[in-house]
Parts: structure tokens; sequence; C-alpha cells
């Protein structure tokens, strides 16, 4: 019995080293293609037919502007007959995303569009993908390495455009404070910094504090902005970075009994939520964009490169393709035009 | 057996450590103690502390549920969804709590079947099913988030109210909760016998109490704790998604062991509960005002929890007869056996 | 003094929290004798002990080994003045082999690592050469209680043991496997090695010690030459007044209130096991441990439910569910009190009124002054002390704890009493006050089944014996004719001529 | 017996591996592919370094679940060592000195305060991200700022040769002296003793406390082992490496049959596990499937791979205890003949 039980261990193993070995050596010619031929990207055409894979890899399932970007990308596709989109959740973890861009890899597509978890964590990976051919795309939280494009609103701009319009609205030195992204996102989200500099050079803001937050949920916004209520008692001004927390804090404000004491609160992105809250008056305004067209642009973009077979590696080095897309100030004057055309999801609203 | 040392009690120790916290305050910030901020702390705790109430019962027989956060969303995902595909009514509602209550009371049967049935480590079980929970959330969504945009339905007024026009509704359902599992637990022929089933489980058996049967029912109430917290945390944030609550078990445990609650059954109470919840409140809102980076409240509630769990050990050992005085200390007996 | 002495004990002196535990302690081992040390709970026998073998560290007094004053601080420096200590609970790690557990921390060692060759050889040798039942490689989870035994008796003579203490040794083994232990320890003392035995038993005195030391209240008492000695004179001399004896009396049997069992069987363990226990007796059943008791009367009791054949109380059958059988009047004090039958942190009060929340309960509520009343007034009938209900029970000593399970059950007048080892390790006074309360439980006209390993319990308490052997009755002693002889001899399946064999 | 059951137990977990390996090569086209398990090995190293650290604990009896802050807190110092231009042999020794003294810090917590170690180490997990916290690179106006390694003696760390990557060769390396350790040496009996029965061993003269502080020390250096790797790989560190390490390595080594409790396992079975899980999150991959089912098929398989276990441990208890009733009947009965003659 023991004896039979060693040897069907040793069966087993050998069977899994066969299997091993017989894989290897099935595509092992392949491999040392793509290791040679790594500078130099397939050049598939699209147009006439050829099949092209491409993969999605948001920061997590609950990313929210994730299914409209989707939309947007699924609405360029059609332009094309043979383009297929896979999309992974990567549950907010860099070290998932890696693993991630590396099964994308071993499946071979062609494409990958990403929002990065952590501006260097992939570098290594991404670049790892670019060499073996694949055009790599970062959607709004970017990646500090080399990679063929990166597709993002106007963050900095927008926190500029946003403190300009607010200036009119407050007094010089209005007492403010930015509830502000995560710290490690910050390289990319740059909204905050956006205001920041605006009211450093005109002085139109009194920056209070840069409040970092970790989780960007309604809930989490509440509470930061319910704490920042308390501890400064003469707030006029919470300039939030993503509309979530701007909804939260309208909450808290209610919640403190506030609401009378003209507290301008602005978001960012502009989310249904968030131009449900502008049409009821809840929060002043909103630094409003359409991911629809982020993903547009983003596949677009993609679909030049896969035809064109250019990459950051044979334009030389550090080629990075910035797409920029604007943002615009909605507010209660201009918010119900925007809700007409806008692709976010807004059936759940009377609209 | 007067015990003249006044530290040796668990309240007082509790009170000096509030009074320590206050003392900082004090000198830190002042608008600290605003009723605003009152209030502000009780919201922050409201959610995790309802389903604190639900996970002491989970304890006390000796459970760990680390799939709070995944059944809240998932439950909460399930009514929201419901409600917002059947006309947004407050009929939709009812049926779609039924689907949600439904839904957890599955997940705690199959939690309570694993752990006590067939004796699997509960928190591996848990471990898997709150992934499972959080792929079928997900999967439900297509990776979204869904809406709650009906201010008028009942749903959006479950934590929208306030009960004499000021006391916000999570925090009365959060002090409602607490008061019903604290009557249950020291009322009630079933809160005896859930002491029992943590105490020793050979031995409850054999007084009659259907020890496994009390398990599976202490991890049922602790899912429909979870929903419930799920469902107001959807009203408060009027939006639901696979990432809701997520994370939130790991304040429960935090609530729970600094309220005295032992893992491995048997130790704790509502009282001590409700403690641990505001304590955690309370440390997360003074890091906060004084201007801490938020990145150390993580770090701050580590510290607290291994305070907490020595005081603990120190009082239980110090009740069962296993610390002597001073020098002694060393000598004593080994740590008990798990 | 002839004799050499291994180990001598000078003034031994210890206070814990302020009381003093050892009063002057003077103990004198001669070698190649079986000591034997007896006292009540908490006599000081076990603090001494810890003394002796370095756990607890003295106030006070010197230490002689061979002569040689000695220095005990720690483990360590008993075991390198030869003293070896089994303890009560078995102190085996059950994953690994008997040579690993025996070589456990002091392994012999080549090239910095771990001889098992070496070990293995010098185990076989070990047990060669006191003829013992055991295999080297063998784990002990797969062994038996008295296997188990074995091996830390080995354990403890591999070190060179000049000084075996062994801490009530029998209370987990049956009858034959204590016989067993008694050869070996004879075989031991005329290789020259001298044992310290602590027992409650006084039989096991007699039967294999030499001399007896008996301490009270923290002072040795008296040595005595324990082959001559009276048993009155040893229990007189451990609790200071003589024990009252319950005494042969006839008990009043209700035939017509009685429990059935019918061609009952479990397994490959019991075997169409019939008979019958009527109210007001005190039915005792034998045998060898693993004999299939304790499953006999679970099954009686409901905790275990997957039993062929029927047992019936009054004609009505009994149900395979415990809640139900409690409702009905059924109560159980279990073998194992610490694994199963109380609520260590619990309080007195809650370990007692546990099982009446039928009675101190309406909807589901209980009433509180009802339940409290029930607890101190249990507590009150059966002396538990500390009587503090709100104490968690494990601070109290064995033989209240004891109390406390079985005030469980007589506080609720149950009608059907069963007893799984209701004594072990209980002290001799607090056993006396046990068997009262049995007795007088069965005068209400109880159904009382009580197993016992310890022969003279089952011999003097109970009005009827029944003893299992292989799966099934062999023999019944009707009428108190049992002697601790006869059924000893039935366990092991010889037929005794005062029993009818079944 | 012994050693055929602790042979039949890692054979299921070898069997369920062929099996789904088998049904991933057979109905998807990229699995067997070089690369594909290349990576899943890279992966797998990287969870089984950790796991060989956490069979260590848990065979002592113990459970850390602090693992991911150890990877957060070392794997920061690796990465600000490196850009300081360290030569990466003291860049690496310096992690696992640290990740050793965290290890340290939750036996010593454990053993001299008589803590609960589940929670315990869940909370020194959160301090140790907090010292990643402290330690991590920021900019003047304290915001965490991401540091890109260039070091290219210690990137070379993340690096393959012939298709194997050196994390790999670590992992495998570091397995098998565990192994060693575990089964062949003093130190591994002892830790297998304080795991199945501590009272016992502390009378056999083991010292209990310093073989569970030793284990939960090995632990936190394996932590930091993994994470240098991990970070040349990456070829930085962030706040969020390691997140979700400590439950999932005591996964892997669960479903590998380092059970809780103690007592049982060693680290060939933590090397299964680790890939067992791997393959799992791997393969599901390949259909093409929503992730959200991933997720669901992911957590049913753990499920499945406990209960399969489960069902072993009880079928094996069930031998075990028929072996040992027979031994005792035997037994018994034999003496009562030899008693019942004396008598």
């Amino acid at each position: 019995m023991k004896k039979f039980r060693k040897i069907l261990a040793l069966v087993l193993v050998t069977l899994l080293a066969v299997a091993l070995m017989a894989g290897c050596s099935n595509d092992g010619g392949s491999s040392a293609d793509t290791k040679t031929a790594a500078k130099t990207k397939p050049v598939i055409d699209i147009n006439n037919g050829a099949a092209c894979k491409m993969a999605y890899i948001p920061m997590g399932a609950g990313q929210e502007d994730f299914p409209v970007i989707l939309k947007g990308m699924q609405e360029a596709i059609a332009l094309y007959p043979n383009i297929t989109l896979d999309t992974y959740d990567a549950g907010f973890n860099p070290s998932n995303q890696i693993n991630l861009l590396n099964e994308c890899i071993t499946q071979g597509v062609n494409v990958i569009f990403i929002n990065s978890m952590d501006a260097t964590a992939l570098n290594s990976t991404i670049a790892k993908a670019e060499e073996a051919g694949i055009v790599v795309i970062s959607i709004n939280n970017g990646c500090s390495g080399v990679h063929t494009a990166h597709i993002q609103n106007t963050t900095y701009d927008a926190g500029y455009k946003a403190a300009e319009y607010l200036s009119s609205k407050v007094g010089a030195g209005a007492k403010t404070v930015i509830l502000d992204v995560a710290a490690e996102l910050k390289p990319t989200c740059t909204m905050g910094q956006g205001f920041e500099d605006y009211a450093t050079k005109t002085g139109a803001f009194e920056i209070l504090e840069d409040y970092a937050q970790s989780i960007t949920s309604i809930e989490v916004g509440y509470q930061a902005a319910s704490e920042v209520l308390t501890k400064y008692k003469d707030v006029q001004v919470l300039y939030c970075v993503n509309d979530n927390t701007a909804i939260g804090a309208a909450q808290a404000v209610e919640a403190a009994g506030r609401q009378n004491d003209g507290i301008i609160i602005w978001g960012y992105s502009g989310t249904p939520a968030a131009l449900d809250a502008i049409a009821q008056g809840k929060i002043l305004g909103t630094s409003y964009s359409d991911p629809f067209y982020e993903g547009y642009a983003a596949m677009v973009t993609a679909m030049n490169y896969v035809q064109l077979g250019v990459s950051s590696h044979n334009m030389g080095n550090e080629f990075f393709a910035n797409v920029l897309l604007p943002t615009k100030n909605v507010t209660s004057e201009n918010v119900i035009e925007t809700i007409r055309g806008t692709h976010w999801d807004m059936s759940a609203y009377n609209y | 057996m007067k015990n003249k040392n006044i530290f040796a009690n668990v309240w007082a120790q509790r009170a000096l450590i509030l009074a320590v916290l206050l003392i900082i305050m004090l000198i830190g910030n002042r608008s600290f103690f605003s009723l605003g901020n009152l209030r502000t702390i009780l919201m922050s705790i409201a959610i995790y502390g309802t389903m604190c109430c639900g996970m002491l019962l989970c304890m006390l027989t000796g459970g760990i549920d680390l799939a709070m956060g995944s059944t809240a969303a998932f439950t909460s995902v399930v009514c929201l969804w419901y409600y917002n595909g059947h006309g947004m009514t407050d009929g939709a509602f009812v049926v779609g709590l039924l689907l949600a209550i439904g839904c957890a009371v599955l997940v705690g049967i199959l939690h309570g079947v694993c752990d006590a049935y067939l004796l699997l480590p509960s928190f591996v079980v848990t471990l898997a099913t709150s992934k499972l929970l959080y792929g079928l959330a997900s999967a439900l969504l297509k990776g979204s988030f869904i809406h709650l945009t009906n201010t008028e339905g009942f749903f959006y007024k479950i934590a929208n109210t306030k009960l004499f026009g000021a006391v916000p509704m999570p925090i009365v359902i959060f002090l409602a909760a607490a008061l019903i599992v604290g009557l249950i637990l020291s009322l009630t022929v079933f809160g005896r016998r859930v002491y029992a089933v943590g105490a020793n489980r050979a031995a409850a058996e054999l007084v009659g109490i259907k020890s496994r049967i009390f398990r599976v029912g202490c991890y049922v109430i602790c899912s429909l704790s979870a929903c419930l917290g799920g469902i107001v945390l959807t009203s408060m944030n009027y939006i639901t998604s696979a990432t809701t609550a997520q994370g939130y078990e790991m304040m429960i445990m935090l609530a729970l062991v600094v309220g005295g609650a032992d893992i491995m059954g048997g130790y704790g109470d509502i009282a001590g509960a409700v403690f641990g919840a505001l304590l955690a409140g309370i440390v997360e809102n003074m890091i906060v005002m004084l201007n801490i980076n938020t990145n150390y409240s993580k770090a701050v509630q580590g510290v607290i929890i291994v305070l907490a769990v020595a005081f603990n050990v120190y009082n239980n050992r110090k009740s069962a007869g296993l610390i002597a005085p001073r020098k002694k200390r060393a000598a004593a007996a080994p740590k008990k056996e798990a | 003094m002839s004799e050499e002495l291994i180990l001598r004990t000078e003034n031994i002196c210890k206070s814990f929290n302020g009381i003093q535990v050892l009063k002057n302690v003077n103990l004198e081992i001669r070698k190649g004798e079986i000591h034997a040390l007896m006292g009540e709970n908490g006599a000081g026998k076990s603090t001494i002990i810890k003394i002796i073998t370095g756990v607890y560290t003295k106030d006070d007094g010197e230490i002689y080994i061979d002569g040689q004053h000695v220095v005990i601080d720690n483990r360590h420096d008993a075991a390198e003045a030869g003293i070896s200590v089994i303890y009560q609970e078995l102190s085996l790690v059950p994953e690994l082999t008997v040579t690993e557990n025996i070589f456990l921390g002091h392994e012999i060692m080549k090239r910095g690592l771990p001889d098992k060759k070496e070990m293995r050889r010098q185990v076989q040798a070990l047990i060669d050469r006191y003829g013992f039942l055991l295999r080297p490689d063998e784990v002990v989870a797969t062994m038996g209680m008295a296997q188990r035994q074995m091996c830390e008796i080995l354990k403890a003579l591999s070190t060179e043991a000049k000084l075996l203490i062994m801490d009530e040794p029998t209370t987990s083994l049956s009858a034959s496997e204590t016989e067993q232990l008694f050869v070996t320890m004879e075989g031991l003392r005329e290789k020259g090695t001298s044992i310290l035995y602590i027992s409650h038993r006084l039989e096991e005195i007699y039967r294999v010690t030499d001399r007896l030391t008996i301490m009270r209240n923290g002072e040795v008492v008296g040595v005595v030459d324990s082959r001559t000695v009276q048993a009155d004179t040893v229990t007189a001399m451990m609790i200071g007044h003589e024990l009252e004896k319950t005494g042969v009396r006839v008990p009043n049997v209700n035939h017509d209130h009685c429990i059935e069992v019918k061609d009952l069987s479990l397994g490959n363990l019991l075997h169409n096991v019939s008979f019958k226990a009527y109210g007001g007796e005190i039915l005792g059943i034998g045998g060898l441990v693993g004999s299939g008791r304790t499953e006999l009367v679970s099954c009686i009791y409901g905790a275990v439910k997957n039993y062929k054949g029927s047992i019936t109380l009054d004609g009505k059958p009994v149900s395979r569910s415990v809640a139900k059988n409690i409702r009905a009047g059924f109560g159980m004090v279990p073998e194992d009190r610490r694994t199963e039958g109380f609520f260590p942190q619990l309080s007195i009060l809650r370990n007692i009124v546990i099982s009446s929340y039928d009675r101190l309960s309406s909807l589901g509520f209980v009433r509180a002054g009802a339940e409290s009343g029930h607890a101190e007034k249990a507590i009150a009938d059966y002396d538990v002390r500390p009587a503090m209900k709100k104490l968690p029970l494990q601070n109290l000593s064995g033989g209240n704890q004891q109390k406390v399970i079985l005030a469980r059950w007589l506080s609720r007048d149950v009608d059907v009493l069963i007893l799984d080892e209701p004594t072990v390790g209980v002290d001799v006074g607090v056993k006396a006050e046990l068997y009262v309360y049995m007795r007088r439980l069965a005068d209400k006209g109880a159904i009382i089944i009580m197993v016992s390993s310890d022969l003279a319990e089952l011999t003097e308490v109970s009005d009827r014996v029944l003893v299992l052997h292989g799966g099934t009755f062999f023999q019944e002693f009707r009428d108190h004719k049992a002697t601790q002889q006869a059924v000893l001899l039935a366990s092991s399946g010889v037929a005794a001529k005062e029993g009818e064999v079944l | 017996m012994k050693i055929s059951q602790k042979i039949t137990r890692k054979l299921i977990t070898l069997a369920l591996i062929v099996i789904l390996s088998a049904i991933f090569a057979a109905t998807t086209s990229s699995f067997l592919k070089l690369i594909n398990i290349q990576e899943i090995l890279r992966v797998a190293a990287y969870t089984g370094i950790i796991c060989v650290g956490v069979s260590f604990v848990l065979i002592s009896g113990g459970i850390d679940l602090s693992s991911g802050g150890i990877i957060c807190f070392t794997g920061i110092i690796c990465c600000r060592l490196a850009v300081l231009g360290l030569p990466w042999p003291l860049v690496v020794l310096a992690a696992v000195v640290v990740g050793a003294a965290c290890g340290f810090l939750n036996g010593w917590l454990i053993t001299r305060f008589y803590l609960n170690d589940f929670i315990t180490t869940l909370a020194t997990g959160f301090v140790f991200s907090g010292f990643g916290l402290l330690a991590i690179a920021k900019e003047p106006s304290g915001t965490v700022m991401s540091q890109t390694i260039r070091n290219r003696g210690f990137l070379m760390l993340g690096k393959h040769v012939g298709g194997f990557y050196y994390i790999v060769i670590a992992w495998v390396v570091l397995t098998l002296i565990a192994w060693f350790v575990q089964t062949r040496t003093r130190y591994g009996l002892h830790t297998c003793a304080t795991g199945s029965n501590a009272k016992s061993s502390e009378m056999s003269g083991v010292n209990v406390r310093r073989m569970k502080v030793m284990n939960f020390t090995i632990c936190g250096a394996c932590c930091a082992i993994g994470a240098a790797f991990t970070v040349a790989y990456q070829q930085t560190a962030y706040l969020s490496l390691g997140s979700g390490m400590g439950f999932d390595a005591v996964a892997a080594c669960v479903v590998g049959g380092v059970m809780l409790g103690g007592g049982k396992g060693d680290a060939i079975g933590a090397f299964l596990g680790a890939v067992f899980m791997t393959i799992v999150t791997n393969g599901m991959r390949k259909y093409g499937l929503d992730t959200s089912w991933q997720y669901v098929f992911e957590g049913a398989v753990i499920l499945i791979a406990i209960m399969s276990d489960a069902g072993f441990a009880v079928v094996s208890a069930r031998r075990l205890k028929a072996i040992s009733e027979k031994n005792a009947n035997e037994e018994a009965l034999m003496e009562a003949q030899k008693g019942g003659g004396a008598q």
C-alpha cells in the first residue's frame, strides 16, 4: 500500500513534468520569436477584418466611471469588424493589476487599457508588455514609466478653472479645505494642486488643510467633512476632488445644520448623483467630464497605434502620447442641458 | 472577595482610558467637545456598530465571520437591484428586503453548517465566502454602481430621517440593535445558552442545548445584522456596489475585542461592544482633530487592539486565578490551551 | 537510620498570597522503595511535589538527594538530580512517535541532527528491559491509554531517574491496566528505583507501596508502614475525623418505576445489552475502560443516538434527544467534568441553572428572581464553597465543581440520574458528601445509574452492580454482594461466585 | 502509518493540482504556454515564500496574519535602501533583519502577555503598515511619493535566468531548507511538539515560548525575503504592498494540509497549497469570464478544497480511532486474561 502510494506520487509528478515540458516545447519557438521581434510591434490590419484582442483593467469593480468608459470603448469598437474586448477586476490592488497585466501578456492580447492603481508599481510589467508588442494605454490614473499613450481629463486645469470660477463667488481669502485623493494618487490627480496654485497666485483662497483620504465613498466623505466642519468652524469652501466626497460633504453640512451658512462645495467628474445634487442645489457645482469620451478616445488611439505598428519603443525612448480631455464647470445654470447630453446612466433619476 | 483596587474593575479601566483620551482632546482641540462632533462620531460608528451586535453573538459562540462586509454589500445590492428594477415603490422595497434577508439567512446557514457541522476553520470559510459574495454582487451589477434615487420612498427614508427631529435614524437603528441584542443576551434563555455554548460546547450538548444549531443560528443573526447594516448604509449613501462596507469586518473585530470579547468564545457583552465601537470612533475622530495623517489611523487602531487584548487577557487570567501577585507572575502557569 | 535515603527534605515552607500552604514538611524516601503520599485535596501534596520538581521555588528549607544538599530552581535542576514526574494528565505529544516523545527535550545529537537510529535503539533496549508492550515508531495519537502510560513511564526511566514521582497514575486506567502498572512498579523497585506514589485510593496503597506519608493542612501528620496500617487509621489521619460510612442498607426499591434497556447494540462496542434499573436503588455499572460503559449510559441519556434496540421508561420509549429527556426528568454527570461537565468562565449560578430554564423562564424570558433563588437554594443545599453565586466556576476546587454539577441536576429533582465516574479527582470528604446526596435522591424514588472505575465506590455505594465485559453484561451482583475482587474478576471475564452470570 | 498518511495528504493536493491543470490545459489554449507557466511560478513563489514562514507558525500552533504588514514595511525599506544605491546583499539583509524583528515582536507580545495570536497579529499587521508609512519616501509637504528603483544589482533579483525567476529559485530552496528543518532537525521536532501539545512539550523540557517566538521570527524573515524579490520585480514599493497576503498565505497553507491548531503538515504542503491557489486564480482567468465570476469560482474552489481536506481528516480520524480501539481491546483482553489468571 505504501509502495503503491509512492509510485502514484511519482507518476503524478512525472505527468505534471511531462505536461509542462510539452507545453513549453509547444510554444518554445514562438516565445523566442517575440523576444527578438520585441522592438517592432506587429501591424494589425483591423480595417480589413484582422482580429484584434484587447483587455481593459480598471482599478476594481467599484470604479464608478468604469461602465461609462467601457460604453465609449464599445461604441468605438463597432467601427471595425473583428475587435474583442475583455475586462478584468483587480480588486483595487496594484499587485493584482501586475498579475492581470502578466495574464494579458500570456493570452497574447494586442492592446491593454489600464486605470493604474499606483504611479510606479506597474512600470516594469507595463514595459514587459510593451516589449511583447502590446499597445498599453493608461486611462486617468497614469503610470510614470514608458508606455504607448495616456488618456486623461485635465485634472490640473479643472482645479484651476474651478478655483477661477469660485473666486467670483466668494470674497478674497476665503477659508478653504481641500478634500484630496489618497497620497499615492497625487502625482496624477492634480486638481488639488491646480486649485492650490490658483489660490497662492491670486490669494483668493486661504487653504486651511489639504486633507488626503484613502477611500472615496460618500460615507467617508461625510465623515471627513463632518470632522472638518467641527475642526474649522469658519470654513467657507470645501473643494472636493471627487463627487462622492462632495455629496458626503453636502450631507455633513446638512447634518450639522449649517445649510444656511453658505458653505460652498465643489466636486470633480460629474457623476449622476453629483449632477442630481447640483440640480437640487445641494452642491454648487463640479468639474464635469464625460468618461464616455475617455473610453472612445482611448479606443481610437489604440486603433491608430495598432494599424500603424508604432509604439514607444520603435519611436525611440520615453515616447508618451498624452491625450488630455477638457472639463467644464457645471453649475445649476447648465446642469439640465448637461444631464440631457451625458452618457452616464441617469435612468434612475427623473430628468 | 472585595477588591480594593478600583482599576481591577473593567469599567473603571474603560473610564480611565476614556478620561485619558478626553484630556488629550481638551489640550489638543476643544472643538472635539461639540454636540455636532458627538453626532459625527456616532454616525461614523452607527453602521459597523449595528453589525457588531450580530458579530458579538457569533464571537460568543466561538465563531468568526470575516464575510460581514461582503454580506452587507451583496444583500444591499440585491435589495436595491430589485427595488430599482420594480418601479422603486415601497412594495418593491419590501420584496427586495425580503430577498436580501433570504440571501443573508442562506449565507449564515452556509457559514454555520461549515463551522458547526463540517468542522471547517471558520475564518478560512468566511474568507472564501467573502470572495464569493463579492463576485456575486459584482456580477449582478456588472462591475458597476447602483443608485438609490427615489427620495420619496421608504428605502431612502430609512437613513435620512431624524427621530424627534434631532437624532439621525442610523444611530437609532444602531442603539436599537444594541438594545435588542443586549436584552436577548441578558434576559432570554437563548442568551444564556449562547454563553453556555461559547464556554463549553460539549457540556452544553449534555445539558440539552443543541450547540450546533445555536452556532448556525448565531451565524444567521450575524449575517442578518450585516444585511441590516448594508441596507442602512445604502440608504445613507444613496448608492451601493460590490465594494460597499469592504473592510468593515476588521473594524467590527476591533470594536468587539476592545470591548472585552474573546475570539475563542464565552467572554464579551453588548455594553463592551458598544464601548469598543465608540472608542474606535472617538480615536478615528481624534486622529483627524489632531491633524495626524489619516493613513496612521489603521496603525493607531492596531496599537489599541493589542493593548485592549492585553487588558482583557490580564482581566480574564486574573479572574481565573492564573496571575499571582507581583513576583510570582513569571512562574505562573503556561498559557491556557487554545 | 539504617537504610539509605534517596530523598530527604527538611522543613520545607511555602506560602501563596500570605497563606502558608506548607509548614516544615519533612519527607524521607528510601532507596528502592515505593513510598505513598496521601492527603485530602489542598493538603499540600501537589505543592511539595512541585517544589521537589522545581516548578515552584520554596520559601524555606533544604532538599537532600543521596545525602547531598541540592538546589532545585527549575525543572532542569530536578532532572539533573534524577527526579522524574509522571503527571495526572499525560504529558505526551500526540503527533510524535514513542521514540520522539521519550527523547523530547534531550535528543541524542549527531553532527547537529537528532540521531534517530541511536535513539530508536535505546528505546527498544528500554522496552525490552522492562518488557513493555510498545513499538518505538508508533505515533502516540494512535495508542490506547495504558500504552500511553507505559510510554510515559519509559520516558521517565530514560533519564536515568533515581526517583520517579507518580501523581495519581491510575485515574484513567481500568482495573487490569492498573494491575499491569503495579507489576511494572514492582519491577522497577527490584531494579533499585524509588517511587513516590500519590493516590486517593487506599487499596492501591495497600497493594503496592511500602511506606506511607500522610499530609494534612500543609503538614506531615505521620509516616506509617503501609502494609500493616489500618484503613481507618489512615483516613482518620487524613481528614482528622472518622469517615461517615454509608453502610449496608436495604433500599426501598420501587419495581413499578424502571428504565428498561432491551437488546441495545452500538457499533462493535455493545451487543444486545438488556437490563432494568429501578427507582429507589443505585445501580452500579462496572467494567474495563473502553468496555462500552460510557457509551451505554450516553445511549440512555440520548447523547448517543445511533444505537439499535429499545430503551423505555415505565413502558414509554425514551427519546433520543437530550433536551426532551431532560424535560422528562433525566440528568447526567459526565465522565470528564473539565471537557464535558462545566462552563469554566460562567458563574456558579449559571452553571447550576443552565439545565432548568424550562422551569425558570416564561415565553423564552428568564425570570431573574426565580433563577437566582433556585441557584442560592442549590448552593446552600449542597454546600458549595465558596457560596458566591457570581464567582466563575473555574476558580473552585475540583470537589466543589463536581458539587455544582451534581446540584445542577439535584436541584431540579431529577427522576433519572446518570453518573459517569462521579468522584474522579474529588477528595475523600466531598466524596462522602456526594454519596449522601445520591442516596438521598434514591430514597426519594429516583433511578440512579452510576458508572465507576473505582471498585470501592462501586461496591460500597451501589445497591446492585452490573459488570460489562466484551460489549455485553457479564455478571450481576445483587443485594450488596459485590466485592471489589469479584467485580474485578467479572470485568476481566472471569465469573465470580457472588454474582449471577447473565 | 505516520509516513504514508502524510504522503496521502499531499497526494490529495497534488492530485487536485494535476486534475485542475489538466482541465485548464485541455480547455484553454494559453494555460500551458511557457510564459504562463513562468507567470504561475512567479506568483506562486511570492505567496509560497510567505507560506514557508507561515507554515512554521502554524505548525507550532499559532497563526500569523501580520505577514501583509511585514511585507509592506520591509518592502518599503528595501525600496528606500535600494534607491540609496546600497549593494543588494545589504538591502536584503537589512530587510530580513527588520522582518525578523517584526516577527520577534509578534512572538514576544503573544508569549509574554498570553495574547490571542489571531487578533494580535491582525493588529500588529496594521501597525507594521503604519511603520511602512513612516518609512516611505515623502515630499516635503508630507505626501507620499513613489520612487523608482534604478539600482541594477538589486533589480537583478526581480529578473529571471533560463526562464526561472530568481524568486522561484529562492522559493524552492527555502521550501527545501524549511522541509529539512521541520522534519529532520531537533528544531523541527520541537516546533511540531509545541503545536501538538504545548503543555506536554513544556514539561518535557521544550522551551515552548522560545519556540513560538523563534517561529514568528522566521515567519517575519520569510516575509522580508518575499518582499525583497517582489519589490525588485515591481521596481517600487507602495503602501498597499502585501495587502490581503496575511489571510491568503494562511488559506494556502490550510489548503496544503498545514492545519490550524498545530502539529500537522510541513513546508512541502505549504508549497503545494501556494501552487494550488495560484493555479486556480490563473486558470480561471483563461476563460474570458467576467472577472466577477472568477471571484465566485475562486471562493467556491477554496471552500471545496478545505471541505475535501476536512473529509480526509474525518476519514483518517475514523481509521485512527478504529486502530486504537482495536489495540486497546486486544490489550485489555490480553491483560484481563493475565489478571484473571493471577486472581
